[in-house]
């Protein structure tokens, strides 16, 4: 552990030994820890959001009375699998680069007829936002496994990861945080909550990989836009729009990166 | 009325691995909105359960269960393609029953 | 202007652009002035977070990337930050550890969900990113461990004219962290006026006073 | 042996039974309020009707050293012992401290999992209510930590 500490240098030998004596007892929280998250692991309450999302994907609803089936996440018309692990990606017909997410809202308005403004507009578990959510799940849960390989062969793709890079560094707000405050750097933690590097290859499997995710603190469903949200909003800054192109940036960034790491969405998190 | 139980039923030797998922908001009554009003109490009281229509369990829950709750037991003299059936009512009188079939 | 470091682009990316002959990517800068325009484009205000937040100083834009500012750039922030921190009133540096370690413990403050932003509102959120009294297993480790941080600096007695050094420093870099680093993670917390003097003082007592468990 | 229990200690057995919900399985038992109602582990248990409750190793109790949250605790509750009549967990610190009531019968192994909520690092309980009136328990101190920012 790095010490960069202004230490007069009599002192060094002490912060060490202590250091050594903190990093142990720290060994057996962390093991407590990862022993905890074992226990969940087998009957996440994120399969009762994925199986409703199903339902949702087939089921003829909105002004348009129609289903889900048709809607192109990127690899054809209807094609699931697979789909989560090369988002977010450019598509023709709306001539940007989407993430999940707002392509879920872009089928939901192009197929369905619903407002894709209105559904944006709505906050997190409410209303279609709710549905959103869990054909999100739906949608990650069919590429468990998968390895991230996000396509960069389009130039809104590759000029959205630099975007989204440079917005990944941006510091700004009261607490001068960016993203890489807390996800630049290997082996960091806030309190108990490990944080993955998000800067570099593999990225991260347990990071970008992982939503959405089944969220024990609330009992919450969350996706890749409300973990972003809330990572905003506990960086003390203003509120990023759903599926803005911050969001969908940053997905771009942090899925680029983590090429080659296998998803584990739809995970549980703390 | 409240989304479908995941149930996974999984045989074993003579007897059934049950596990259950439920959605439910399991309100412990202690907790207030961003209002500052307190949110009334709402959660499952009484769990069973039945193979092949017969009762095996009875179960009493309290506030202290997790939302969207989990559990696990196992049917003694159960085998691949029996009925398990699981049922839930809370303290407003909401029921939901689903069913499983063993694999 | 700090320069962007050229991203490792994968090299599938080199190898598509090849082949297609794909579109020019925009130049560094160009891109810089496109991200600034998507996030300007991208945040509303939500409570008391407004989009102002959004607006960087010299020392926020100067450290938005992965290379450090060059060394004049990064003189010039500290410089700024230390001609600007304010000094305690009739020099009391230190306060109450007890207040200071709930302070330590409390994350919140100035967020969208926040109804004031007021500083006796905010927390200092230290365990966040610090180990401070051992008892605390749950510490974060953005920030190096500050336990027995006065008792290994030798301050016996914070009165006496030795301490007053590790004294100026520690208020120093809690007011204003860019001080000594230009581009600490640590926030500034009168600078920024997210704690005020009496909230500083019980911090400053949590890592230097005698009493405080920090320095059992 | 188990008649003559019964009938020696009266209308507060009665009661507990009322209230334990001791009627045939599948009837729709009446819900134990005043079991979970009670605050503390001996409370809770004399309200289930039991008596003082032993240490034993024949209960088992399975569950994590260190809860990262405590909205989600995974608890497990087993005794290989005969006769058990009814497999309890409760958590000594929460506001209520009886947790869960599982009902044994011979169509169904003694164990049961389930995930609880807890206020904070507190003794976790489960209790084996024996037919012949015995109650046994395993306890396990489940240290609860603040995870993230709580920002």
């Amino acid at each position: 552990m790095r010490r960069g500490l202004l230490v007069r240098p009599g002192a060094w030998a002490m912060a060490t030994l202590l250091a050594g004596a903190a990093a142990q007892a720290q060994k057996n929280t962390a093991d407590g820890i990862a022993e905890y998250r074992k226990m969940l692991e087998d009957g996440n309450p994120a399969d009762l959001f994925e199986a409703k999302g199903e339902a949702l994907w087939k089921q003829k609803r909105g002004p348009k009375n129609a289903s889900l089936e048709s809607c192109d996440l990127g690899k054809g018309p209807g094609v699931v699998k697979g789909a989560f692990v090369e988002l977010p990606r450019y598509f023709a017909d709306t001539a940007k680069v989407q993430d999940l997410e707002s392509r879920l809202v872009s089928c939901m308005q192009a197929l369905q007829g619903f407002d894709g403004a209105a559904i944006a507009g709505t906050p997190f578990g409410r209303g279609e936002q709710d549905n959103v959510t869990a054909l999100a799940t739906y949608v990650a849960a069919a590429s468990r496994g998968l390895r991230f390989s996000l396509p960069q062969g389009h130039p809104e793709e590759r000029r959205l990861y630099e975007v989204g890079k440079r917005v990944f560094y941006f510091r700004g707000g009261p607490y001068d945080f960016s993203c890489a405050s807390c996800h630049g750097e290997d082996g960091k933690r806030i309190r108990l909550q490990d944080l993955p590097n998000l800067t570099k290859n593999p990225g991260d499997g347990v990071g970008f990989a992982a939503w959405p995710a089944y969220r024990v603190s609330n009992g919450q469903m969350w996706g890749m836009q409300l973990r972003l949200n809330d990572c905003y909003r506990q960086q003390r800054f203003p509120y990023p729009g759903f599926g803005s192109e911050v969001t969908v940036a940053l997905g771009v960034y942090m899925g680029v990166n983590a090429k080659g790491a296998e998803s584990i969405a739809p995970a549980i998190k703390r | 009325m409240a989304d479908p139980m995941r149930i996974r039923a999984q045989a074993q030797g003579d007897k059934a691995v049950v596990r259950v998922l439920m959605s439910h908001e399991m309100e412990t009554g202690q907790r207030k909105d961003s209002a500052g009003k307190t949110i009334p109490a709402w959660f499952i009281q009484e769990v069973t359960a039945s193979l092949n229509g017969s009762p095996v369990l009875t179960a009493q829950w309290g506030t202290a269960v997790s939302k969207n709750p989990f559990m696990q037991f196992t049917i003694r003299g159960a085998k691949a393609g029996d009925k398990v059936s699981v049922s839930w009512v809370d303290n407003r009188g909401d029921k939901r029953t689903d069913e499983a079939t063993v694999a | 202007m700090h320069t962007i470091q050229l991203p490792a682009v994968p090299a599938l990316v080199v190898t598509a652009c090849g082949i297609i002959g794909c579109a020019s990517m925009p130049s560094s800068s160009e891109l810089d002035q496109q991200a600034r325009a998507a996030i300007k484009a991208s945040f509303r205000d939500q409570g008391i977070a407004k989009v102002d937040r959004l607006n960087q100083d010299l020392g926020q834009r100067a450290c938005s990337g992965p290379t450090p500012p060059s060394p004049e750039v990064a003189q010039r922030i500290e410089a700024d930050a230390l001609a600007g921190i304010r000094w305690p009133e009739s020099g009391r540096y230190l306060g109450d550890w007890r207040e200071g370690e709930k302070l330590a413990q409390n994350g919140r403050g100035l967020t969208w969900t926040d109804t004031s932003a007021a500083p006796r509102d905010n927390g200092a959120s230290c365990y966040n990113c610090h180990q401070i009294d051992k008892k605390e297993i749950s510490f974060g480790t953005i920030g190096p461990s500050l336990w027995n941080y006065g008792k290994l600096r030798g301050v016996r007695d914070p009165g006496d004219a030795a301490a007053a050094p590790i004294l100026q420093y520690t208020w120093g870099k809690l007011w204003n962290s860019k001080a000594y680093a230009a581009c600490s993670n640590m926030p500034r917390f009168g600078h920024m006026q997210l704690l005020d003097e009496d909230q500083l003082r019980h911090l400053m007592a949590l890592l230097l006073d005698p009493k405080s468990p920090v320095n059992q | 042996m188990r008649r003559r229990m019964m009938l020696k200690r009266g209308a507060e057995v009665a009661a507990a039974l009322a209230a334990a919900g001791l009627w045939p399985a599948g009837a729709h038992a009446a819900w134990a309020q005043q079991a979970f109602d009670a605050k503390g582990f001996a409370e809770a248990l004399k309200a289930l009707g039991a008596r003082t409750p032993q240490e034993s190793k024949d209960v088992t109790l399975t569950g994590p050293d260190i809860a990262e949250n405590g909205a989600v605790v995974p608890v497990a509750c087993a005794c290989a012992l005969p006769g058990v009549k009814r497999l309890v967990l409760l958590v000594d610190k929460n506001p209520n401290t009886l947790a869960a009531v599982f009902d044994v019968s011979d169509a169904i192994e003694p164990q049961f999992a389930t995930r609880v909520k807890m206020a904070q690092t507190s003794n976790v309980y489960a209790v084996a209510l024996m037919d012949d009136g015995q109650a046994l328990f395993a306890q396990k101190e489940i240290k609860v930590t603040l995870g993230g920012c709580g920002g």
